[in-house]
C-alpha cells in the first residue's frame, strides 16, 4: 500500500499542479478515484480508436459494442474518442488520464498503434487503468488483450481447404470441385495481417497439401473497390473461396464473390449477420469476441476486480474467444466434414499437436 | 503600404476563421448539437490549460516548419505539394540515424545532443534530396511538380511503411513501429510538463522562420529565388539559372520539411511508424503558408492559428459527442476562406470598414 | 452638327472622360471620324489613345461623354455591343489564341453552326470571300495554328477577324510598330482598299510620317486631352510634334565620325535554335569593334531575338562560337557575361527587363546582384542598391510617381529609360540593345539615342536590333541585314535607302545598284 | 521548354500505350510468367471499370483547366458525390430494398449536389479570385470532414450499410464476340455512359463553338472577351461541369460499381481524384487522351493485382505503388504537357 501511494504521489506531482489551479474541488475526487467503481458511483470509461477510426466494422466497432453492452447493464458513462492520427496518441492518452471532469476509471485503447505511447503513459499515470487491445505493456495498471488471429485464421483455412474440392451450390453460387484453389485478401501487408495469411494457408494445407492459395493486399482498410478487384482476380484464377482480413474494405470481397458466383469467408464478426446482403456468399466467418473482452474489463472495473484482467491476456481457441462460425444461409448446406475438420483441428491446436505459424500479434520476420 | 497589407492579412485571417467557425457552429446546431458548447470547447481546448497550450504550441511548431518549407517553394513560384512526403522521409532518416548510431556513441546528455544533431542533419539531407527529385524532373524533363510531388507523397508513405514494417520492426513486436529512440534522445519540456512538446522545438522552428526570412530578404540567393517566383523571365535576364534555381529551391524547401520530420520524430513521436497514420502537416502547411502570403515571418501567427484549431478540435473530440470529422470540416472551411481574401475585401469595402480601393 | 450631316460620321465621340482611380486617362475628348476615311490618332505614351479606343470598343465604360455611330447614340457595355454596332478593334497586343487555328480565331464568338457543330465549311467560305474581296493572303493559313505565324500575318488575321464580324469602323492600335517597310506599305494598301469600300479606320501611331501618309485627318492627344485635329494634307511633322509634346523636337541625331578600335566581340558561324527546336540562326559571322554601333535590320522573327539571346547568354548555342575581349564565352553563363561587362537592353521590358511588382530599388538590383557594392559574400546591401536606384532615376530622367513606386506604375518610356540607365550605369564594354525605343514617345527616344551614342563615343561596342529602319540608319556605323537566320548583307547606313533595306530584309536583292559599292560580302 | 512542348495528344497516347505494353511485357518476361495468366479478360474488364470514375472526373477537370481554372478539388467533389449517391439511394428506398431506380436517382442527385457545391467553389475562385490551389485543397479537407460527418448523421457511422450497385447490361448477340463482347457488351451501362461522355466531351471541345470558347478562355481570355463572349460565364460553366463530373465519378465509385460509401480514413475515393488530375495532364487535355490515361491507371492497378495473384515475390506495400511510379516514369519520359496559358489567373474586364 505504501508502495502504491508513493508511486501515485510521484506521478501526480506534475499533473496535480495543473489540476489544482483548474479547480472545481477535485482534491477529494482524486483520492478516491481508483475506488470509485466499487463505491457505486458512475463509472467513466473512455475508448480511443485505432487509426482506422470507428465505423470500421471490425475491431473498433466490436470493442465499442462490448462497452455499450456493459453500459446497458451497469452505470457506465462512455466517452468515445476518435483519433486517426497515431502521433496524437501520446497526447490523447495523457489528456484523458489528466482529465478530472470526468475522471476516467478506465481508458480503452484500440489496437497496437497505442503501444509505444502507452509505455510512457502507463508509467506516468500509475493511478490510471488502461486496457490495450491487440498488444500489451508490462505495467500493473494495464490489461493487455490479444485475440489469437492466427488460430481463427487457421480454422478459416481449414474451412476453405475442406470445401474447395467439394461440391456446393447455393442460390446460383457454386464451388469448383476439380481444383484446389482458394484466395486471401489482406488489408495492409504487414506483420499483423501476415499472421492471418500464413495461418490461413497453413490451415488449408493441413486439410489438403496441394491447395493453391492466391494472395493479395489492398494497402489500406478502406478501399472496397480494390478489395473487389483483388478478389475478382483471384476468382478468375480459379479460387472458389476467398477469405479476407481487410476490415471495412472486405465488403468488396463479398461483392466480388457475388459477381463471380463463388463464396467468401468473413472476419472478426459473423459477417453473414452484420452484412445480411451478402449472406448468400458468406460460407463462414472467423470470429473473435472482442466485445466480450471489453465488456469483461469494464465489468472488472465496475466491480473493482482489476486483478482478474490485469496483465497480458491472449485469448484463443482454448478460451473460446475465437472460432469459425458458419454462415447463416450457407452454413446449413455445408457437409458435416466441415464441422468435423474444424473440431479436429481445434483440438489439435489446443492440445499442441498443431503449431500454428506466427502468433496472436503477428508474424515476426 | 507594407504595414497596411500586413494588417489586412491579419484582419482577413481573423475574419475567415470567425466566418468558418460561425458556419461550423450553424452546422453543429443544425445537426442537433450545442453550438455554444462547441465553440467554447474549441477555445478552451486550444488555450484553456497549460497542457492545452503545450499541445497548441506543439502543433504550431510542426505547422511553422512545414509552413516555412511550403513558403520557400511558393515564393520561388514552385508548387511543392510534396512537403508531406519530404517530412515523412526526413523523420524516417532521423530515426534510422539515431537508432543506428546510438550504440557507437556515449549515452546521456552528450550522446543525446550529438545524436539529435546527427539525426536532424540526416533528416535535412534526406528531405532535401527527396525534394530535389521533383525539382530535377521539373527542370530537366518539364514534369509538372504539382503532379510529381503528389505522387512522391504516396511513394514516400508506402516505402517508409515497408521499410519500417519489414526491416525495422523489433523482434517480437507486431505493430509496424520501430524501436523507441533512447530516452536521452529527447528535447526537455521545460515550463511545459508535456512529453511531446519542448520549448526548444518551438525555438528551432522560430529560428528557422527568421533565418529563412533573412535568406530570402537579404541574400543574393534569396533575391534570385524570389525574383524567379515573381517573374521567371526577368530572373533569367538577371543571370539566374532557372533550372538550377528550381532544383535549389526544392532542395531548400525539402530541407526545412526534413527538419520538420526530425522534430516530429524526436520531439513528438520518439519512434517511427506507418506514415499513413501521421498527421497531414504537409497539407495544412499549404494553407498556413498562404494565409501568411508566403512570408516566413507571417507563417508564425498563421501556424499558431492552425495549431490552436488542431488542439481545440482534438479536445472537442473527447469532451463532446460531436463527431471529430465535423471539426476537420470546419478547419477545411477556414482554409477555404483564407484562400479567398477578396471576399473579405469586398465585404470590407461594402460595409465601409476599410479595405483599399485598388 | 445638324442632324442632316450627322450621318456622315461613321463614329463620333463627344466629351469622353475616363478615369482609373486618380489617373485621368481621357478628359473631355471629342473625336469625329468621317465615313470612308482614315483618321489618325497620335500622341505620346500614356496620352490616352488606347483608353479612348477601348471606350469606343466597349471594353471600358466612360465616366462621361457619349458615343454615336452613324449619328445614333449608343451605349456599349461590352465588345459584343460594339461589334454589333459595326465597330472592330485590332489591339496593340494581338487578341489571338495561339493554340487555335487561324480559322477558329477568325470566327471566334460568331461561329456559324449547323446541327450544333461549328460549320467549318461555311466558315471557310465566308473567310475566303473576305480575303478575295480585299486581296488578303490569309486564306493560305486557315488551318495553321496562330503561334506558327509571323506578326505580319497575325495582324492581317486580326483585320480579317474584324471584317468577318462586319466591322464598318476599324480601330488599328499601333499596327505598324512591328512591320517591315514593305509590310507597312502593304498595310496602307489594305487600308486604302478598305476605305474605298466604304469602311472607316482609326489609326493609332507614334510615327508622324505614317500618320501624314496614310490618314485623311489627324487628331493629337496629350495628357488625355485632344489638343487638336488637323488635315493630313496641310500639316507638317513639326506642327504635329509640337502638338504632341508641347515643345519643339529635334529630329536629327548628330552622327559624329568615330574610329572603331579593336575587335570586341567576334561571332563565328553561330547556330541557334528556338524554343521549338527549329534553327533560327543558321551560321552567323560578325565582328563588333570598340566604339562602333552595329545595327541589325530585319523583319522580326528572322533570328534576331535568338542571336541576341545567344550573345547575352540567355540561350545556348547549337554550333559556332562567341568570343568577347579575346576570350571564348560561348559556354559562359549569363551571370558571368553580365559580370564581364555585357549589358543587355531587352526586347521585352515588361517581362524581362523589369519585375513589374518590384519597386524601382529592387529592380535596380536586377542583374547587379553579384556585383560590388550591392553584394558582399552573398549578403545584399540594400542601402547601396537604393542609392543606385536614385542615381539612375536622376541621371536618366525617369519620372516615377514616387521613389517607392512599383515598376508597373511607370509609363513605357520611363520604364525603358530606367532599364537603359541600369544597364549603362554598370559601365559595360558591350551593350546589346534590342528595340530600345519600341513604343516609347519621341522625347524619350531622343534621350535614349543620345545615351547610346554617348557610350559608343566612349569606346563601347553596341549591337542594335530594331524594327525601325530610321533608327537603325541613324545610329549604326554598319548595318547587317538579317534574313532567315543569316546576314544576307552588310551595308553602310549612309549609302543605303530604306527601300533597299526593305528589299534585303525580305530576301530580295535591290535591282538597281544604288546599294552600291559591291558592299556585298556577308563576312564581317 | 523544348520540342516536347509540341508533343501532341496522339504521341502521348501512343507513348503511354507502348509504355504499358513494355512494362507488362518486361515484367512478364523477366519473371518468366505465363502471359495468359497475367492478362486475363477479367483483368481487362476490371481495368476498364477502374478507369470509369477516374476518367469521368478527369474529363470534368480538364474542361475546367482548359478554360483557365485549375480545379484541384476533384478528390473532394468525388467524396461528396460518393456520399450523396449512397445517401440518396438509401434514404429514397426507406425501409425497403434499394432498387435500380433508387440507384439511378442516387447518381442523378449526386451529380446535382456536386454541381451545386461547385457553384460555391466557382464563385470563390472566379468572382472572389480565391487561390485555386488552396481553395481546391480546402475542398478536399472540407469533404474529408463533412463527408463522413454527414454519413454519421444519416447512418450513425462514417460508412453506409452495404448497397447494391448498377446492374450490368448484356447485349444479346454482341456479347458473344470473343474478348470484346465480354469487355464492352456485357458490362455496366456506366461504362457506356463514360465512353459516350468521353466522345461527347471531345466533340464539344474540338467541334463546337462552346469548345472554342473554353479553349480561348484558358489560353487568351482577353481574345475571347473582345470577341464578345463572357470569359467568366464560360468558366462558371466548365467549373460547375467539372464538379458535376467529379460527383458522377464519386457516385459511380460508391453505388455504380461499388457497394456503398466507406468514410474511414481518406474515404473510399482514396486518391482517385488526384489521379484524375494526373490523367488529364497525361492525356494532354484531350478527353480521349484522358480516358486513355485513366485506362492506363486502371491497367497499372490491375497489373499489380495480377502480379500479386500470380504470386510474384514483391511485398504488397511496394507493388501498390506501381501506378504512382508509372506516373513519374511516364512524366520523365514523355514529359511536358502544355498548360493553358491563363490557368490560375482570374479574369476581369473592367475595374
Ligand atoms: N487599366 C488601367 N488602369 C489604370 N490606369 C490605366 C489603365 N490603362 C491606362 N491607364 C492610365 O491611362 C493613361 C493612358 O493610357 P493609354 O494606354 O490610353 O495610353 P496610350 O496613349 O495608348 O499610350 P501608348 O502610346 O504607350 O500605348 C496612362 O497614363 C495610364 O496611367
Ligand atoms: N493596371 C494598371 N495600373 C496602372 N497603370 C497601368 C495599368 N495598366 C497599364 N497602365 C499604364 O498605362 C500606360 C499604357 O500602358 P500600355 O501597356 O498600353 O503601353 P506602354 O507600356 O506605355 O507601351 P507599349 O504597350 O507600346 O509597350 C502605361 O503607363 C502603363 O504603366
Ligand atoms: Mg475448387
Ligand atoms: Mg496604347
Amino acid at each position: 500500500l505504501t508502495d502504491d501511494g508513493d508511486g501515485g504521489d510521484g506521478g501526480d506531482g506534475n499533473g496535480d499542479g495543473g489540476d489544482g489551479t483548474a479547480g472545481d474541488g477535485t482534491g477529494t475526487g482524486d483520492g478516491t478515484s481508483t475506488g470509485d467503481g466499487g463505491s457505486g458511483g458512475t463509472t467513466n470509461i473512455a475508448i480511443v480508436s485505432s487509426p482506422a477510426g470507428f465505423g470500421d466494422r471490425a475491431f473498433n466497432d466490436l470493442a465499442l459494442e462490448g462497452l455499450q453492452n456493459a453500459a446497458e447493464e451497469y452505470d457506465i458513462e462512455l466517452q468515445q474518442v476518435e483519433e486517426t492520427d497515431q502521433s496524437q496518441y501520446g497526447t490523447v492518452q495523457s489528456r484523458l488520464a489528466e482529465s478530472q471532469n470526468p475522471d476516467y476509471d478506465l481508458i480503452v485503447l484500440v489496437s497496437y498503434n497505442h503501444t509505444q505511447a502507452l509505455q510512457t503513459n502507463a508509467e506516468e499515470y500509475p493511478d490510471q487503468r488502461w486496457m490495450l487491445i491487440n498488444a500489451h505493456v508490462e505495467q500493473p495498471n494495464v490489461a493487455g488483450y490479444t485475440w489469437a488471429n492466427h488460430e481463427m485464421s487457421f480454422q478459416a483455412g481449414v474451412l476453405a481447404g475442406t470445401m474447395t474440392t467439394r461440391e456446393l451450390s447455393h442460390e446460383g453460387n457454386t464451388l469448383n470441385p476439380d481444383n484446389a484453389t482458394i484466395g486471401f485478401v489482406g488489408g495492409v501487408d504487414g506483420a499483423l495481417i501476415n499472421a492471418f495469411e500464413r495461418s490461413y494457408v497453413a490451415g488449408a494445407e493441413w486439410v489438403n497439401e496441394d491447395v493453391d492459395v492466391r494472395v493479395g493486399y489492398i494497402g489500406n482498410y478502406t478501399d472496397t473497390q480494390t478489395a473487389n478487384n483483388i478478389a475478382s482476380s483471384q476468382y478468375d484464377a480459379g479460387a472458389d473461396i476467398v477469405y479476407h482480413a481487410a476490415a471495412a474494405a472486405g465488403q468488396g470481397v463479398f461483392q466480388a464473390a457475388q459477381d463471380a458466383q463463388r463464396f467468401a469467408v468473413g472476419v472478426d464478426a459473423d459477417q453473414s449477420v452484420t452484412l445480411p446482403d451478402y449472406q448468400d456468399v458468406i460460407m463462414g466467418s472467423a470470429v473473435k469476441y472482442i466485445n466480450r473482452g471489453t465488456a469483461e474489463v469494464a465489468q472488472a472495473v465496475v466491480e473493482d476486480n482489476w486483478e482478474s484482467v490485469q496483465g497480458p491476456n491472449v485469448l484463443g481457441l482454448e478460451e473460446d474467444a475465437v472460432e469459425v462460425v458458419l454462415g447463416q444461409a450457407v452454413g446449413p448446406k455445408l457437409p458435416d466434414v466441415v464441422t468435423q475438420n474444424l473440431e479436429e483441428s481445434k483440438q489439435a491446436i489446443v492440445g499442441g499437436d498443431i503449431t500454428v505459424p506466427c502468433t496472436a500479434g503477428g508474424c515476426q520476420d | 503600404m507594407v504595414r497596411a497589407s500586413v494588417l489586412e492579412r491579419f484582419a482577413i485571417a481573423v475574419a475567415s476563421t470567425l466566418l468558418a467557425l460561425l458556419l461550423g457552429a450553424v452546422i453543429v446546431a443544425a445537426s442537433g448539437y450545442d453550438a455554444v458548447e462547441f465553440v467554447t470547447a474549441l477555445v478552451y481546448g486550444a488555450f484553456g490549460t497549460i497542457s492545452n497550450v503545450a499541445f497548441t504550441l506543439r502543433q504550431t511548431t510542426m505547422l511553422l516548419l512545414t509552413g516555412v518549407a511550403v513558403a520557400i517553394a511558393f515564393r520561388a513560384g514552385v508548387f511543392n505539394i510534396g512537403v508531406q512526403g519530404q517530412f515523412v522521409v526526413g523523420g524516417f532518416a532521423t530515426v534510422v540515424t539515431v537508432l543506428f548510431l546510438a550504440p557507437f556513441l556515449p549515452t546521456g546528455v552528450v550522446g543525446g545532443v550529438l545524436l539529435m544533431l546527427l539525426g536532424t542533419a540526416a533528416a535535412m539531407l534526406v528531405g532535401g534530396a527527396y525534394a530535389a527529385i521533383p525539382g530535377v524532373m521539373k527542370a530537366y524533363a518539364d514534369a509538372n511538380e504539382v503532379i510529381t510531388t503528389i505522387m512522391l507523397n504516396f511513394i514516400a508513405s508506402g516505402v517508409v511503411f515497408y521499410l519500417v514494417d519489414s526491416h525495422l520492426r523489433p523482434e517480437g513486436a507486431s505493430a509496424p513501429n520501430t524501436e523507441q529512440l533512447p530516452s536521452y534522445v529527447d528535447l526537455p519540456g521545460f515550463a511545459f510538463g508535456s512529453s511531446s512538446f519542448s520549448v526548444i522545438g518551438l525555438g528551432v522552428a522560430l529560428l528557422t522562420a527568421v533565418v529563412v526570412a533573412f535568406v530570402l530578404g537579404r541574400t543574393r540567393y534569396g533575391y534570385d529565388l524570389v525574383t524567379s517566383g515573381h517573374q521567371a523571365a526577368a530572373a533569367a535576364y538577371a543571370g539566374v539559372d532557372p533550372k538550377r534555381t528550381v532544383v535549389l529551391t526544392m532542395t531548400f524547401s525539402g530541407m526545412v520539411a526534413g527538419l520538420a520530420g526530425a522534430m516530429f520524430a524526436i520531439m513528438i513521436l520518439g519512434y517511427y511508424s506507418d506514415p499513413s497514420t501521421f498527421p497531414r502537416f504537409g497539407f495544412d502547411a499549404i494553407a498556413v503558408s498562404l494565409l501568411a502570403a508566403n512570408n516566413p515571418l507571417g507563417v508564425i501567427p498563421a501556424a499558431l492559428l492552425f495549431g490552436g484549431l488542431d488542439a481545440g478540435g482534438q479536445y472537442i473530440g473527447f469532451t463532446l459527442d460531436v463527431p471529430r470529422q465535423l471539426v476537420d470540416g470546419v478547419v477545411g472551411l477556414v482554409v477555404l476562406f483564407v484562400a479567398t481574401p477578396e471576399l473579405f475585401r469586398m465585404a470590407g469595402r461594402r460595409t465601409g470598414l476599410g479595405g483599399d480601393e485598388e | 452638327m445638324t442632324t442632316e450631316n450627322a450621318g456622315q460620321f461613321a463614329v463620333r465621340l463627344d466629351g469622353i472622360t475616363k478615369r482609373f482611380g486618380d489617373v485621368v486617362a481621357n478628359e473631355g475628348v471629342d473625336l469625329a471620324v468621317e465615313s470612308g476615311s482614315v483618321h489618325a490618332l497620335v500622341g505620346e505614351n500614356g496620352a490616352g489613345k488606347t483608353t479612348l479606343m477601348s471606350v469606343l470598343y466597349g471594353l471600358y465604360r466612360p465616366d462621361a461623354g457619349t458615343i454615336s455611330v452613324h449619328g445614333e447614340e449608343r451605349r456599349f457595355s461590352s465588345p459584343r455591343d460594339a461589334i454589333d454596332a459595326g465597330v472592330g478593334m485590332i489591339h496593340q497586343h494581338f487578341q489571338l489564341v495561339d493554340t487555335m487555328t487561324v480559322l477558329q480565331n477568325i470566327v471566334l464568338g460568331q461561329e456559324p453552326t449547323s446541327g450544333g457543330l461549328v460549320d467549318q465549311a461555311s466558315a471557310r467560305e465566308d473567310v475566303k470571300a473576305i480575303c478575295d474581296t480585299y486581296g488578303f493572303d490569309v486564306d493560305r493559313y486557315l488551318d495553321t495554328r496562330v503561334e506558327q505565324l509571323g506578326v505580319g500575318v497575325q495582324q492581317r488575321v486580326e483585320i480579317v477577324k474584324s471584317l468577318y464580324r462586319g466591322a464598318e469602323t476599324l480601330v488599328l492600335d499601333e499596327p505598324t510598330a512591328v512591320l517591315t517597310p514593305q509590310e507597312v506599305d502593304a498595310l496602307f494598301d489594305v487600308m486604302a482598299e478598305l476605305t474605298d469600300r466604304g469602311r472607316s479606320l482609326i489609326f493609332i501611331t507614334h510615327k508622324l510620317d505614317e500618320a501624314m501618309t496614310a490618314a485623311d485627318r489627324i487628331t493629337v492627344l496629350r495628357d488625355g486631352k485632344a489638343v487638336g485635329t488637323v488635315d493630313a494634307a496641310t500639316t507638317s511633322r513639326e506642327e504635329l510634334a509640337r502638338m504632341m509634346v508641347g515643345r519643339d523636337v529635334l529630329f536629327e541625331v548628330e552622327q559624329r565620325e568615330t574610329t572603331p578600335g579593336d575587335v570586341l566581340v567576334d561571332v563565328d558561324d553561330l547556330r541557334v535554335r528556338d524554343d521549338r527546336d527549329l534553327e533560327q540562326v543558321g551560321g552567323v559571322d560578325a565582328e563588333i569593334r570598340e566604339g562602333e554601333v552595329l545595327g541589325i535590320a530585319g523583319v522580326e522573327g528572322n533570328g534576331q531575338s535568338e542571336l541576341v539571346e545567344a550573345l547575352v547568354g540567355l540561350r545556348s548555342v547549337d554550333g559556332g562560337s562567341i568570343s568577347f575581349e579575346g576570350t571564348d564565352v560561348t559556354e559562359t553563363s549569363r551571370r558571368r557575361r553580365i559580370e564581364s561587362g555585357i549589358a543587355y537592353v531587352p526586347e521585352d521590358r515588361q517581362e524581362e527587363g523589369l519585375v513589374q511588382d518590384y519597386t524601382l530599388a529592387r529592380n535596380a538590383l536586377l542583374g547587379n546582384q553579384t556585383l560590388d557594392p550591392f553584394e558582399r559574400g552573398g549578403f545584399l546591401d540594400w542601402s547601396a542598391v537604393r542609392d543606385h536606384a536614385d542615381d539612375i532615376i536622376d541621371a536618366y530622367d525617369v519620372q516615377p510617381s514616387d521613389r517607392e513606386a512599383e515598376a508597373a506604375s511607370l509609363s513605357g518610356g520611363n520604364q525603358q529609360k530606367f532599364i537603359v540607365g541600369r544597364e549603362l550605369e554598370r559601365d559595360p564594354a558591350f551593350v546589346v540593345a534590342s528595340h530600345p525605343t519600341r513604343g516609347v514617345d519621341i522625347g524619350s527616344i531622343e534621350f535614349i539615342h543620345d545615351r547610346l551614342l554617348e557610350m559608343r563615343d566612349r569606346g563601347m561596342g553596341v549591337l542594335l536590333v530594331s524594327s525601325k529602319l530610321d533608327e537603325v540608319q541613324k545610329l549604326s556605323d554598319r548595318i547587317a541585314v538579317m534574313y532567315e537566320g543569316q546576314f544576307v548583307d552588310v551595308v553602310d547606313p549612309d549609302d543605303v535607302t530604306e527601300h533597299d533595306l526593305g528589299l534585303l530584309m525580305t530576301g530580295d536583292s535591290p535591282t538597281d545598284d544604288r546599294s552600291g559599292d559591291g558592299d556585298r560580302e556577308v563576312e564581317l | 521548354m523544348s520540342v516536347t512542348e509540341y508533343a501532341n495528344p496522339v504521341r502521348v497516347t501512343v507513348g503511354v500505350g507502348l509504355l504499358v505494353l513494355f512494362v507488362v511485357g518486361g515484367v512478364a518476361t523477366l519473371l518468366d510468367l505465363p502471359g495468359a495468366e497475367l492478362l486475363t479478360v477479367g483483368a481487362a474488364q476490371r481495368a476498364l471499370q477502374a478507369a470509369i470514375p477516374i476518367a469521368l472526373a478527369a474529363i470534368g477537370g480538364l474542361y475546367a483547366e482548359k478554360s483557365g481554372v485549375f480545379n484541384i478539388g476533384l478528390e473532394g467533389f468525388m467524396i461528396f458525390g460518393a456520399l450523396a449517391a449512397a445517401a440518396t439511394a438509401s434514404i429514397a428506398s426507406g425501409e425497403g430494398a434499394v432498387t435500380q431506380a433508387h440507384l439511378w436517382l442516387g447518381i442523378l442527385v449526386a451529380v446535382l449536389v456536386c454541381a451545386l457545391l461547385t457553384v460555391v467553389y466557382a464563385l470563390l475562385t472566379i468572382r472572389y479570385r480565391a487561390d485555386q490551389i488552396v481553395a481546391g485543397l480546402a475542398v478536399w479537407f472540407v469533404a474529408l470532414g463533412f463527408g463522413p460527418f454527414t454519413a454519421t448523421v444519416i447512418w450513425g457511422g462514417v460508412s453506409s450499410p452495404s448497397l447494391p450497385n448498377v446492374d450490368a447490361i448484356t447485349v444479346p448477340v454482341l456479347a458473344e464476340i470473343p474478348v470484346l463482347g465480354r469487355l464492352v457488351f456485357d458490362s455496366s451501362p456506366l461504362l457506356w455512359l463514360t465512353l459516350f461522355l468521353t466522345a461527347a466531351a471531345w466533340v464539344v471541345l474540338y467541334r463546337t463553338r462552346y469548345g472554342y470558347w473554353v479553349q480561348a478562355a484558358g489560353e487568351n481570355p482577353q481574345a475571347l472577351d473582345t470577341a464578345g463572349v463572357s470569359v467568366n460565364r464560360v468558366r462558371y460553366a466548365t467549373v460547375i461541369f467539372s464538379g458535376a463530373m467529379a460527383g458522377l465519378g464519386g457516385a459511380v465509385l460508391s453505388i455504380g460499381i461499388g457497394s456503398g460509401f466507406t468514410g474511414t480514413g481518406v474515404t473510399m475515393v482514396d486518391g482517385r481524384g488526384w489521379i484524375a488530375i494526373v490523367a488529364y495532364l497525361f492525356g494532354n487535355y484531350n478527353p480521349v487522351g484522358a480516358f486513355g490515361a485513366a485506362l492506363l491507371f486502371g491497367a497499372m492497378e490491375m497489373l499489380q493485382i495480377q502480379l500479386q495473384t500470380i504470386g510474384i515475390a514483391l511485398p504488397g506495400s511496394i507493388t501498390e505503388l506501381f501506378p504512382y511510379v508509372a506516373v513519374l516514369v511516364v512524366l520523365a519520359a514523355v514529359g511536358y504537357t502544355r498548360m493553358p496559358a491563363a490557368v490560375g489567373e482570374p479574369y476581369e474586364t473592367e475595374k
